[in-house]
């Protein structure tokens, strides 16, 4: 079943959710032709859950995932090595958006029992909903972790009252902020309001492949930066409509004004060269290190070198 | 007995040419079915009628879309395609998975319920594990299957199979354990070997409990295979729905679960035809069947 | 026969046969049954005995003709009807006792005084002791005998009996036929009452309808005007009605012949 | 009697009775039947005549005693057996002929020759016409004659029957009668034959057999030396048939009268 | 009669008595259960066996745990309590959404099952709509039910009713189609009224349907809550599961997996009590009848 190719046969890439803005960059060069332009045959599927699609590519199945950066370094605790080969983006791409009733928290510091949502227990919502609780002098345990999942029933558990508050991205943050059913308390989708709420850089979307596999294909992994960095690229030079448009017709299809502001308000998080910051893997560590129970006693462990590298993405041309 | 004996007309022309107040059956049967008709198209358009006015006038269609706009996402499914590929590629792979996953599931179960039905050694030894193995939540297990069988279309199929097939189990189980006990001893004094009392006694008997757990299993099967697209795929009516979900656009989920529907319909239409076929020795009960 | 109870008038019921046909099982029949009379039905096998008995009982539409019960036509199961079927109905999940209890309480007796009659008749029809038996465990006579109870129980006012006694010895088969005649003689029951033994039509009935091979209608039909109370195994020695059985004997005999015959040109 | 086909020796069966009592349905029975004799068997209803079959066709095994068929214990079905159940166990699924085709397509003949074969018996048995009759198109005595077709198309050579004519009217039941004879005749086969009408067990059988009310064992045993081959309808009227039948008759009676006046002991 | 009668020992002191080669029923009753719990021992251990050698020899135990890993996460969570609270409080939470929706599913399933199994009209109009109806994903209606009904309990309830649902009504359905209808003439010439039929004949008639199809249903019944949980839920077995997944905690999944399996056993316990109960009056198939 290990379907792990040589150099030029097709290359498979799990998206963990590919209608979500935060992974737009995937569909977007798949779109764009920048695969096919380097000469790759890529395959793009989607799993809804990081973890699943961290599974598919531990067992072989996928040889890519895009999803969240934190992800590797969890995994080394396990005893995986998995590496970001291309960081498209420095900042979660997250917000934390409460109701606007009048008892909802007005700050983290507020967060003691409450309850908060998340997509998923054990995701990076997860985490930097914890993050930002312990950065305010909440204790993890004083408030309750409700998995609300995203989209409208993450809308629908905030505007019944079923949670106080919650960690989401576009469109549900724009949706929620559009019809004032919500507001942004952490806004974790520009560098500021990330560095704001969590004290520093949080990398995210990222594109991350095994270690021996990058090590063994270095010409398709440097494809595929070449591929994601113009995309990147692309990204920061062009409007959210243009962006929008280029995107197949029915990830609008919640309405095109929501997913154009989506896009616009979520731009933002991508950076341009692929590269990761060191000090916002750092910073990743810290966070996780308070939150996550299998990184907290193996922090000191962590080799942050090998989750991720800036080879391929320094040799892109520019 | 031979000039009685003039085929499916006769009846009809007998009762017809007779002139009492007989009523005849043919067009009793043609009255019932459009009344059958009628009240189902009624059913239907009230339904689609009520919901159309209540999310125009009262409630947000952010939830609820509406009757107009899936019918529009429709339209637009199976002229413009979808962004994944046209329709009917998806509406392929989604039933090439489930009717695969029926297929073996309905196999796996039918065999191994009646030979569990019919030995109760056996069935008293594995009784506890199939029970407890159909507990296992199917979301865990599609999870599960996706890291044993890959991305492809085996963990789908695998998880339709677990679905479709303790369904059917169960039945055949049952059905396998009711037969008739006379039915059996007879078929031995007239000389039966085990395995022809299983195929000529225990498999007929056992047929309608089988039929009867098969007309929810395609329904399974689909369940199966959309759950199996929602842990993990590229193509499929469930990647569909679940990317309409991740969109904000209800409409796309109403209209992909209306596809799924009408997919577990026409299996149904299938499977009634079969059964009928399979149970022709059955007295007919329509006409003098007493209701309730 | 003026005011009768049971009245068909030239019903006619067609089955849908083997391979599509349709299959004549009674054919025109014409069949009166009066107050407190008691007709016994003779006729080859597979004529259209038990279907003309379920006519009567509503169970079945005619196809044809009408069927009147108490003068009016049937429409869904007449009041005061009691039917022993040719096959036993007893409910397998349900004691003897209960069995039998099961006319009364669909009638609205509380349990305690549908069980206390229930065991009356349990004991009638030489039961006793097997009160809490389920079914399977009876032999085929002892499960006739509980269709038997369950039947009488309800004291019906018209009474159909399908073969009722085939499964019985002799003995049993007698005293059974006893306590029949000693229900019914007081009640003004009219019977209908299915049988092979023509020694029995004879015996029990004031007239034995013998019908004609498939499809079934009247072929005669003979009173025995035998005084009564009759003693069943007295009464078999008599002349009287030695004389009535030779008579319906004969008439049956041409009608089986003429079955046979038939059944014996399908096969050329 | 030398070299017996089929042996019971002090063979007991008991059943688990309701209420977790202990019935006990054939006690210390002891039964020889000779190669190519014809027995009837007859008894009170319930006192255990289907059981003692049961016991011989090796569907249930004795809770106590020995059954032996030609010599050795029975352990499953024996070879070369044929059983008529009281109650008929026809397929509902498969059409009059493909039934009747039953037992020799499970011995391994082609489909065609089994039904050119249960053709034959098919009409023997008077059904010609009805080959494509599913059983719940039929009336209750052509399902049973659909029963017997069954079972004699397998040529048994030890044929029990259990109350094989009771729903056959007079006629018909005289002609599969002197069928069963015929048919017999030539095979040497060993026949136990259960039956209620005491005219029918001293006509056809070698020996009558009359078994005690519940639980049974064998009460009397009588020879029937009549010349064969018999003509069942004039043997009828013969002095020594009545002779035999008498006999017969006040030895069953006694016995019946003996389970009624337990059953009334019980009620008491 | 009444010497025999001596009640349940009676049957044992005979046998034993009787000095005959006729085997002891009821220690040959001991000897079979001992075989069968031997049998079913071994098979775990084998099971257990030979999944913690090939993980510990060969294969990574990163997917597939082991079960020595496994059974430390069930101590651990039995003794120190989960990340949401205690487990008892989980299963709890579990146990409740799976009980009430269990209970109203097969209540429901029942009652229109065997209505519509007595009506033709009814089923002939209804038919179509059920079965589309159990072709719907409860995946995506979970998602719709956490939408209408809110995170809480009720969405939970929803899920499963909708799985025990479809489990039962068609068992129902076909049970009380298949009335033997002699019965039911019977009845109706005893007096009973429609009501009366219903209750005293079809019903007990379509018990051992009804009966199979509950058997798989409390495993549906969970399988719903755990469906609904994973949806959207702060509590219960599911989230716990799915917070393992999320976490790559395979010896977490498996052990969730293993509670569930557990409270599945138990309910199936229960089951076959009330089964043994209701179906008494059957012969008793034990020791005679024909193995195949
Ligand atoms: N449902 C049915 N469909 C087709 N044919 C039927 C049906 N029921 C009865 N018949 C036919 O009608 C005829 C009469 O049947 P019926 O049961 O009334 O006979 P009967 O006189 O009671 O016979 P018996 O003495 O053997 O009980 C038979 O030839 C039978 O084949
Ligand atoms: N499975 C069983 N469980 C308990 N008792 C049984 C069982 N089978 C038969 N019996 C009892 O055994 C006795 C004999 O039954 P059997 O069927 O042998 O009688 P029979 O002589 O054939 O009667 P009939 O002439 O009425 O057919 C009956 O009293 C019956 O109650
Ligand atoms: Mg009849
Ligand atoms: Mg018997």
């Amino acid at each position: 079943r290990d379907s792990r190719t040589a150099d030029g046969g097709p290359v498979r890439l799990m998206v963990g959710g590919i209608e979500k803005v935060i992974y737009l960059p995937a569909k977007l060069a798949d779109q764009l032709g920048y695969f096919r332009q380097e000469g790759l045959d890529v395959q793009l599927s989607t799993e809804p859950a990081g973890a699943t699609a961290e599974n598919s590519l531990i067992s072989g199945d996928v040889q890519g995932v895009v999803g969240f950066y934190d992800h590797t370094i969890d995994l080394q605790t396990k005893g995986k090595c998995i590496q970001s080969v291309v960081q498209m983006s420095d900042v979660p791409g997250e917000a934390e958006m409460v109701s606007t009733r009048p008892d909802a928290p007005r700050s983290p510091a507020e967060f003691a029992g409450k309850r908060l949502g998340v997509t998923s227990p054990g995701s990076s919502t997860d985490f930097l909903t914890q993050a930002l609780a312990t950065r305010n002098g909440v204790d993890t345990h004083a408030y309750t972790t409700v998995k609300a999942g995203a989209g409208q029933t993450f809308i629908a558990a905030l505007t019944n009252g079923q949670i106080d508050g919650g960690m989401t991205t576009d469109p549900t943050i724009n949706q929620l902020t559009s019809t004032g059913q919500g507001r942004i308390l952490a806004d974790m989708r520009t560098e500021d309001g990330t560095k704001a709420a969590l004290g520093g850089l949080y990398p995210s979307t990222s594109l991350y492949m095994e270690c021996g596999y990058v090590a063994q294909h270095k010409q398709t992994a440097q494809k595929l930066a070449n591929a994601l960095v113009k995309t990147l690229r692309y990204i920061n030079t062009h409007s959210a409509e243009d962006i929008a448009a280029k995107m197949p017709p029915d990830y609008a299809s919640g309405g095109r004004d929501l997913y154009v502001k989506s896009i616009n308000d979520t731009k933002a998080m991508f950076n341009s060269d692929g590269k990761m910051k060191p000090e916002g893997a750092r910073n990743v560590l810290d966070v996780l290190g308070e939150s996550s129970p299998s990184v907290r006693p193996k922090k000191d462990q962590i080799d942050l070198s090998r989750t991720y590298t800036t080879e391929f993405v320094d040799r892109v041309a520019p | 007995m031979s000039p009685e004996r003039t085929g499916n007309t006769a009846l009809a022309e007998l009762t017809a040419s007779a002139e009492t107040p007989t009523p005849d059956p043919k067009a009793a049967l043609r009255r019932r079915r459009a009344t059958v008709w009628a009240v189902r198209v009624l059913l239907v358009v009230l339904w689609l009628g009520s919901w159309e006015l209540t999310v125009t006038y009262w409630i947000d269609p952010f939830f609820y879309s509406k009757p107009s706009l899936v019918f529009a996402k429709l339209v637009e499914w199976f002229t413009a395609g979808t962004s994944q590929g046209s329709i009917w590629e998806n509406i392929l792979v989604t039933l090439q998975e489930s009717v695969s996953g029926f297929a073996l599931g309905a196999l796996a179960g039918i065999v191994l319920g009646i030979l569990l039905g019919r030995s109760h050694l056996l069935a008293d030894i594995c009784a506890p594990f199939i029970k407890a193995a159909n507990a296992v939540p199917r979301i865990v297990l599609a999870a599960l299957f996706v890291i044993w069988f890959g991305l492809g279309m085996s963990s789908k199929i695998a998880t339709a199979f677990v679905l479709v097939f303790f369904a059917v189990f169960f039945n055949a189980f049952q059905g396998a354990r009711e037969v008739d006990r006379n039915l059996v001893n007879n078929a031995r004094i007239l000389g039966a070997s085990r395995a022809q009392v299983l195929t000529t006694i225990v498999v007929p008997s056992a047929t309608s409990w089988i039929l009867a757990s098969l007309h929810s299993a395609f329904g399974f099967a689909l369940i199966g295979a959309v759950v199996g697209e929602f842990t993990g795929a590229d193509r499929g009516l469930g990647l569909l729905i679940n990317r309409a979900q991740g969109m904000f656009d209800a409409a796309g989920i109403y209209a992909g679960m209306i596809v799924i529907t009408v997919l577990a319909l026409v299996a149904e239409a299938v499977l009634t035809w079969l059964e009928n076929r399979l149970l022709r020795w059955r007295p007919s009960t329509v006409s003098t069947d007493p209701q309730i | 026969m003026d005011d009768p109870v049971i009245e068909l008038r030239g019903a006619t019921k067609r089955f849908r046969g083997a391979t599509g046909g349709v299959h004549t099982a009674v054919r025109d029949l014409t069949l009166s049954v009066g107050r407190g009379e008691f007709v016994a039905v003779v006729g080859p096998t597979g004529c259209g005995k038990s279907t003309t008995l379920s006519l009567v009982s509503g169970l079945e539409p005619p196809s044809e003709g009408e069927v009147l019960v108490t003068g009016r036509p049937v429409r869904g199961i007449p009041d005061g009807i009691g039917y022993m079927f040719q096959n036993d109905a007893v409910l397998p999940w349900r004691s003897v006792l209960d069995n039998v209890a099961a006319g009364p309480r669909y009638r609205g007796s509380s349990r305690a005084a549908a069980r206390e009659k229930a065991r009356g008749w349990v004991g009638r029809v030489g039961l006793a002791g097997f009160e809490k038996y389920y079914p399977h465990q009876l032999s085929g006579g002892m499960r006739k005998r509980v269709a038997l109870a369950q039947t009488l129980v309800n004291e019906p006012s018209i009474l159909l009996m399908d073969e009722p006694f085939s499964a019985l010895d002799v003995q049993t088969r007698a005293l059974m036929q006893d306590e029949l005649l000693r229900l019914w003689s007081g009640t003004g029951a009219a019977v209908v009452f299915v049988t092979h033994d023509l020694e029995e039509a004879v015996a029990l009935a004031d007239r034995v309808v013998v019908m004609t091979a498939s499809p079934a209608t009247v072929k005669a039909s003979f009173d025995i005007p035998l005084p009564r109370p009759r003693d069943v195994e007295e009464l078999r020695l008599t002349p009287e009605f030695l004389d009535r059985y030779r008579e319906v004997w004969d008439s049956l005999r041409e009608e089986v012949a003429k079955s046979r015959e038939r059944s014996a040109q399908r096969v050329a």
